[in-house]
């Protein structure tokens, strides 16, 4: 039997190994992601085991990584680029945004660029500078490309795979506060099975109150959840999975029954992804809100220092306080 | 004469016949054919090698001929926009040598990627003019594929597109393409301006460190819009090549044959393995920017006129008749093709249909999306809604 | 008396004349800005009458732009950059986003760098890929970055000199295709007495429908409005004119009033401006509000083709089916 | 030693004691002294320029001191990190002669653009060693005003700052402080790794069309973290300049002498408004990337070996000895300076408090934010509503 107990980090490092080995054309660039393994280990061992023709280790520079990979993809390749922390991401955003999003639709649909763009992100870690950042309403925000983002080790194994293999441009963002974090995965359930990449799903089912997460704040929310429920309060926990495009059926039909929904992320709350969140929550179940959508995130200054941090991020009291407010309202 | 290949075939050759050694100008500027029509036997680059040409009458007039539609195709684009025919045209009046001799000098299989202004080399590879007219008409944002043509979709960000001839030409180093007499090669198309931006640089460093089998190909036309060249770099742009570790090469871009000459070198050295290289095209753009531009406020007319002087078909027309290589009947024959080619081309520009509205939604992804998929169909109730009314 | 019939170009022009009048230390920078005068002209005369050193034509890359930029305003300089068009802002981002906009903060307070980045926006030109652009959102979600635009030739006047003024570095949105849009502006009234930068504006007192826009979108909800009274509806229009922060008291009391919002602008709808209004009024007008706060925006697409923009952009009558709509949930 | 200009002194001066044109190595490498200690007279650059220093007795001591202390401070901090005070420490190891020599070039008027490990360039400014660490325990973000310091706060992201730099040496020009003997001129400190970087290109550009009084200072200390230095390039970083039009040297970076001569003739020619230049320290980086780093899964212990043979303090020391410029007594008493000063910045680290939580919201802009405002209060209440709780 397959199932292994992986990190976060190893199940992403096997699910890169698997498409390796699945596709030929798939190929991995980015800064250090050959001999070191990339600075959080995520592609260890796979320069050594595909060879430097996969495996490649590029010059110190975050536009040329993605468009030479525009240009590989053009060619035929698969290209997976390490972006080696968030942000790192905006010397590569014309490329991003002006190239990898558009080349489809100026193509008139005749050639693809599947590529995914691997950050992990967020914070949490008590890094300097530049090194906890939550990008993803920038991407999210642009057409053409698509946005998700795993927040266990299983999920990490599936999606990094699936998000190989779509032809859609991906950013798949990784939360690199939960890398070393343990879960079971099934390395043998053929991809095909798989529960579908750009699906949210119900990972802790309730009554009383919606809340919407992804990425590393699903731990937290589940967090919340067990502390709710000893004080008799059922929270129904979605994780959102795939950031763009959403997927909001479920989290329509769990506001219809609860009445109340909370949305949760690290990134600052001005034109996040919780505005999104509350905008079509409220339009679909307007009827059926008790009180407006409550959103828990980042604070709309730069990030802060490291010492600051824990105070910065959304936690379990956080979320607990907007539960408690949606019924105050 | 062999589309992409002119140097390959034999019969009357008639090489350099006012044979005269370095060109008498700018030592810096490989030449072959001086703006009287002079034809020089072989030139030298900065770094030693010789370039020279060996075509056939045939071919001689089979360039000329190129030249002559290249640039009346693009008049007549300049005039449907003028009538409102088009949104935009990026005319490349001035610049047909640098873009007929380098896209002749590509084979078949050699990939190019151009910016906004590679008409005539789109021409040289055997693509329909109408196609990049869309974009310029603004019925659709490019619509090529560029693996069907072996020419990328234009390129309106400056630079951008000299990284992904970067990649593609790493991945015909992945393929194993390279390194054989019919290796394959890519071309990178670009303006003097474009040497600024990070992209270009970028660009420089990943094909040098990669060995990508790629030319560079600058099209130094003296402006970015309004600025001249001196607001982009103090040096010749072709020396900006040995900082990165690859040669460099400035060629007079309104020399087709020189121009010729040293795309097929550069790109000869690509496909058999030796790297990347810098070809500078010293050149004019004659005209505006593009069609909503006016030169007058930022170029005085002598300038102008000066460059008139080198004018990259008259000489060629000029060594074609000294030469006795062609006559009067030829280039009457040349000229009644390029208005007979204007005129189909015009036809069809003003048959191009507006796409339907709702067409927009299709193709952001390849896997559709269904947020795209409910605003499609919001979109057509919306339309609907219409239906009947006097809306 | 020097209130003079300006287009809204010419009074952004006019506005940075007198900006570079009163203090030294104004540098215009950019591409073609000199002897062009900009590919709109907004620059026209400018280096004529205050030189190279201070109206800088600059090489070919914006990430040059905005970081040389920077150091200018180290050493003390107010540099107003132009980016020629919307869609060639991306290759500065990391700039803009890294730098410019955390730089306050990084430094605890001590340094400050006043720039003014002007971009031309948005679509209804007719132009080509990458010049029709509206990309606020990616600059209002960013903090320490504030963004303002203007609907008017007076707006444009006043507000392109208080952006200057301000030390806070300031993205500044011109609404292009209202480039040649006639207003009167007062030349002469005092910027000390101007209406507050970053405070939003009622345009059109109404009392059924509020409607929320900004830059090019508020001249299409004013002619809705018209065409709405000639229904019978009154339209409330409020131009917002600071996109970041944004100043919602305006917004909050007319929607107590009306019941009903709707928001137009052309970027497109997932997670956009329209996103955040609609939560942040939903969650202070909760109990008031009849209908959900709905979204008349671009579509969730690349900018599309130029023959098809008109239907691509909102116009006087999908903002009126919006409005019909919040009357019929 | 005066700070920030031990040229400008006299007394007994001891220039090149064992005299020896031409570095016995490289030559392409600037050298004024070799790993034995032993002085090289003069040495000469690619473009003809001649290097020489003329220190006193004094002054040597003075540069050795300030490596020994350096050298010192940077071990603190990297074992405040092992225990936990800092978050992250990016070492100097085997810099220090780059950074000191550059550092003491600059005079008191030049502004300096550092990336994240330049403490050995912001100890010979004069600046408290404390200042940056406050960045690298977490408790701030940088925390300095440059003006201040004429020291640019640290930059982490690759390249950003050369940008600065560059508009910032453009302000100099534009404030007429160029061109005289007391001009001013800036410098930007970057690695081999940011050479590939858009924006280093882009400065490269900007700083040679405006003649910017800049010199652009590369440590290539041979690594990108992981990346050896033909990751980014195929020839010597220097060489990179030639081809923006702007001269370059290598110079030994583990050479106090020599980089302190070829900065101070590069800072000197900008501030007479001779323009930009490109210096490349060629030099090692003796430790790991960071203290998040592990170099020993990428190089080898023989490559680390034969640069310790190279270190940029011994060879110092053993000039200082064999010309008895320095004694035991000296060696010992800079040791007991090293020693004091670092305990002084460990106890410091100790007590540096952490930031109130609320003071995130502080210094967004400088005219505030009605947003952060509403944030802040509610944070505040938020806060409030704990008090007296367990939490
Ligand atoms: C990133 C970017 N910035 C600005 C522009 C606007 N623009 C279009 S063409 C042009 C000048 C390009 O000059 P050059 O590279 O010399 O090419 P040329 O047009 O002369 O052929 C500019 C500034 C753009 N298209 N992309
Ligand atoms: C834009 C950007 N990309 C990636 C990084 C992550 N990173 C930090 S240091 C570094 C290597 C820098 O190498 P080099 O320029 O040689 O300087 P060194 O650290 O060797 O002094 C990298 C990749 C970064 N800080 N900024
Ligand atoms: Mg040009
Ligand atoms: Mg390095």
């Amino acid at each position: 039997m397959a199932t292994e107990t992986l990190t976060l980090g190893k199940a992403l490092n096997t699910g890169l190994r698997r498409a390796l080995e699945t596709d030929p054309k798939v190929i991995i660039m980015g800064e250090d992601v050959g001999k070191l393994g990339g600075v959080f280990r995520i592609t260890d061992g796979l320069q050594k085991d595909f060879g430097d023709q996969r495996v490649i280790d590029t010059p110190l520079a975050e536009s040329g990584i993605i468009g030479t990979a525009v240009g590989l993809a053009i060619r035929g390749y698969r290209p997976v680029c390490e972006i080696q922390f968030d942000g790192f991401v905006y010397p590569a955003y014309d490329q991003i945004v002006s190239q990898v999003a558009k080349m489809h639709y100026r193509s008139g649909g005749r050639l693809s660029i599947p590529m995914v763009i691997r950050i992990p992100f967020g914070g949490g870690i008590g890094a300097v500078e530049h090194h906890s950042e939550s990008p993803e309403a920038y991407f999210a925000h642009t057409a053409g490309l698509k946005v998700v983002t795993c927040s266990n080790p299983q999920d990490a194994y599936v999606m990094i795979q699936q998000a190989i293999a779509s032809d859609d441009p991906i950013v798949f963002l990784e939360p690199k506060r939960r890398y070393w974090e343990k879960g079971q995965v099934d390395l043998d359930a053929p991809l095909s099975d798989a529960y579908p990449l750009h699906s949210a799903r119900v990972v802790r089912p309730g009554t009383d109150v919606t809340v919407l997460a992804y990425g590393p704040m699903v731990r937290t929310c589940l967090e919340a959840a067990t502390a709710a429920a000893e004080d008799g309060r059922e929270l129904e926990v979605i994780d959102l999975r795939s950031l763009s495009p959403l997927d909001l059926a479920a989290a329509y039909e769990s506001v219809k029954r609860t009445g109340r929904a909370v949305v949760v992320h690290e990134a600052p709350s001005n034109i996040g992804l919780g505005a999104e969140l509350a905008a079509r929550i409220t339009e679909e179940c307007f009827y059926s809100l008790e009180s407006p959508v409550l959103r828990v995130t980042g604070f709309d200054t730069p990030y802060p220092a490291a010492r600051v941090e824990e105070e910065y991020l959304p936690d379990l009291d956080r979320v607990l306080d907007a539960v408690d407010r949606t019924f105050g309202w | 004469m062999a589309k992409g290949d002119p140097g390959g075939t034999t019969r009357s050759r008639r090489a350099a016949p006012r044979s005269k050694k370095g060109a008498a100008g700018d030592p810096e500027l490989v030449q072959l054919l001086t703006p009287e029509g002079e034809r020089i036997d072989s030139a030298t680059g900065p770094d030693g090698t010789e370039y020279r040409v060996d075509f056939t009458d045939e071919e001689y007039r089979g360039l000329y001929r190129d030249l002559v539609l290249v640039r009346k195709l693009d008049a007549e684009a300049t005039a449907l926009q003028r009538q409102g025919e088009l949104g935009l045209w990026a005319s490349l009046l001035g610049q047909e040598a640098a873009q007929v001799g380098s896209g002749r000098a590509l084979r078949a299989h050699d990939m190019a990627f151009p910016t906004y202004r590679e008409h005539g080399v789109l021409y040289c590879r055997g693509i329909d003019p109408i196609m990049p007219l869309g974009l310029f008409r603004g019925v659709d944002q490019g619509g090529w594929d560029p693996n069907e043509f072996k020419f990328n979709m234009y390129t309106i960000v400056i630079g951008a597109q000299t990284l992904h001839a970067t990649g593609y030409a790493m991945g015909i180093t992945m393929d194993g393409k390279v390194g054989t007499d019919d290796g394959e090669a890519a071309i990178a198309y670009f303006g003097d301006g474009a040497t600024s931006q990070g992209d270009v640089n970028e660009a420089f460093v990943w094909a040098s460190v990669f060995n990508a089998p790629l030319v560079f190909f600058c099209q130094n036309n003296q402006y970015a819009i309004s600025e001249p060249l001196e607001r982009q770099t103090r040096v010749p742009l072709y020396q900006r090549a040995a900082g990165f570790g690859f040669p460099g090469v400035r060629v007079d871009g309104n020399d087709v044959l020189a121009s010729y000459a040293v795309t097929r070198t550069a790109l000869d050295n690509a496909r058999h393995g030796q790297g990347p290289s810098l070809i500078e095209a010293y050149t004019y753009r004659m005209g505006a920017h593009t069609t909503s531009d006016d030169p007058t406020r930022y170029r005085i007319a002598s300038e102008v006129e000066s460059w008139q002087a080198k004018d990259p078909i008259l000489r060629v027309r000029a060594f074609l008749e000294k030469q006795q290589i062609a006559d009067a009947t030829f280039f009457a024959e040349v000229d009644e093709q390029a208005r007979r080619e204007s005129v189909h081309l015009r036809e069809r520009v003003l048959s191009m249909p507006n796409p339907e509205p709702v067409t927009m939604f299709d193709h952001v992804y390849p896997n559709g999306s269904p947020l795209l998929d409910e605003q499609r169909a919001q979109f057509n109730r919306y339309m609907e809604s219409f239906e009947g009314s006097a809306h």
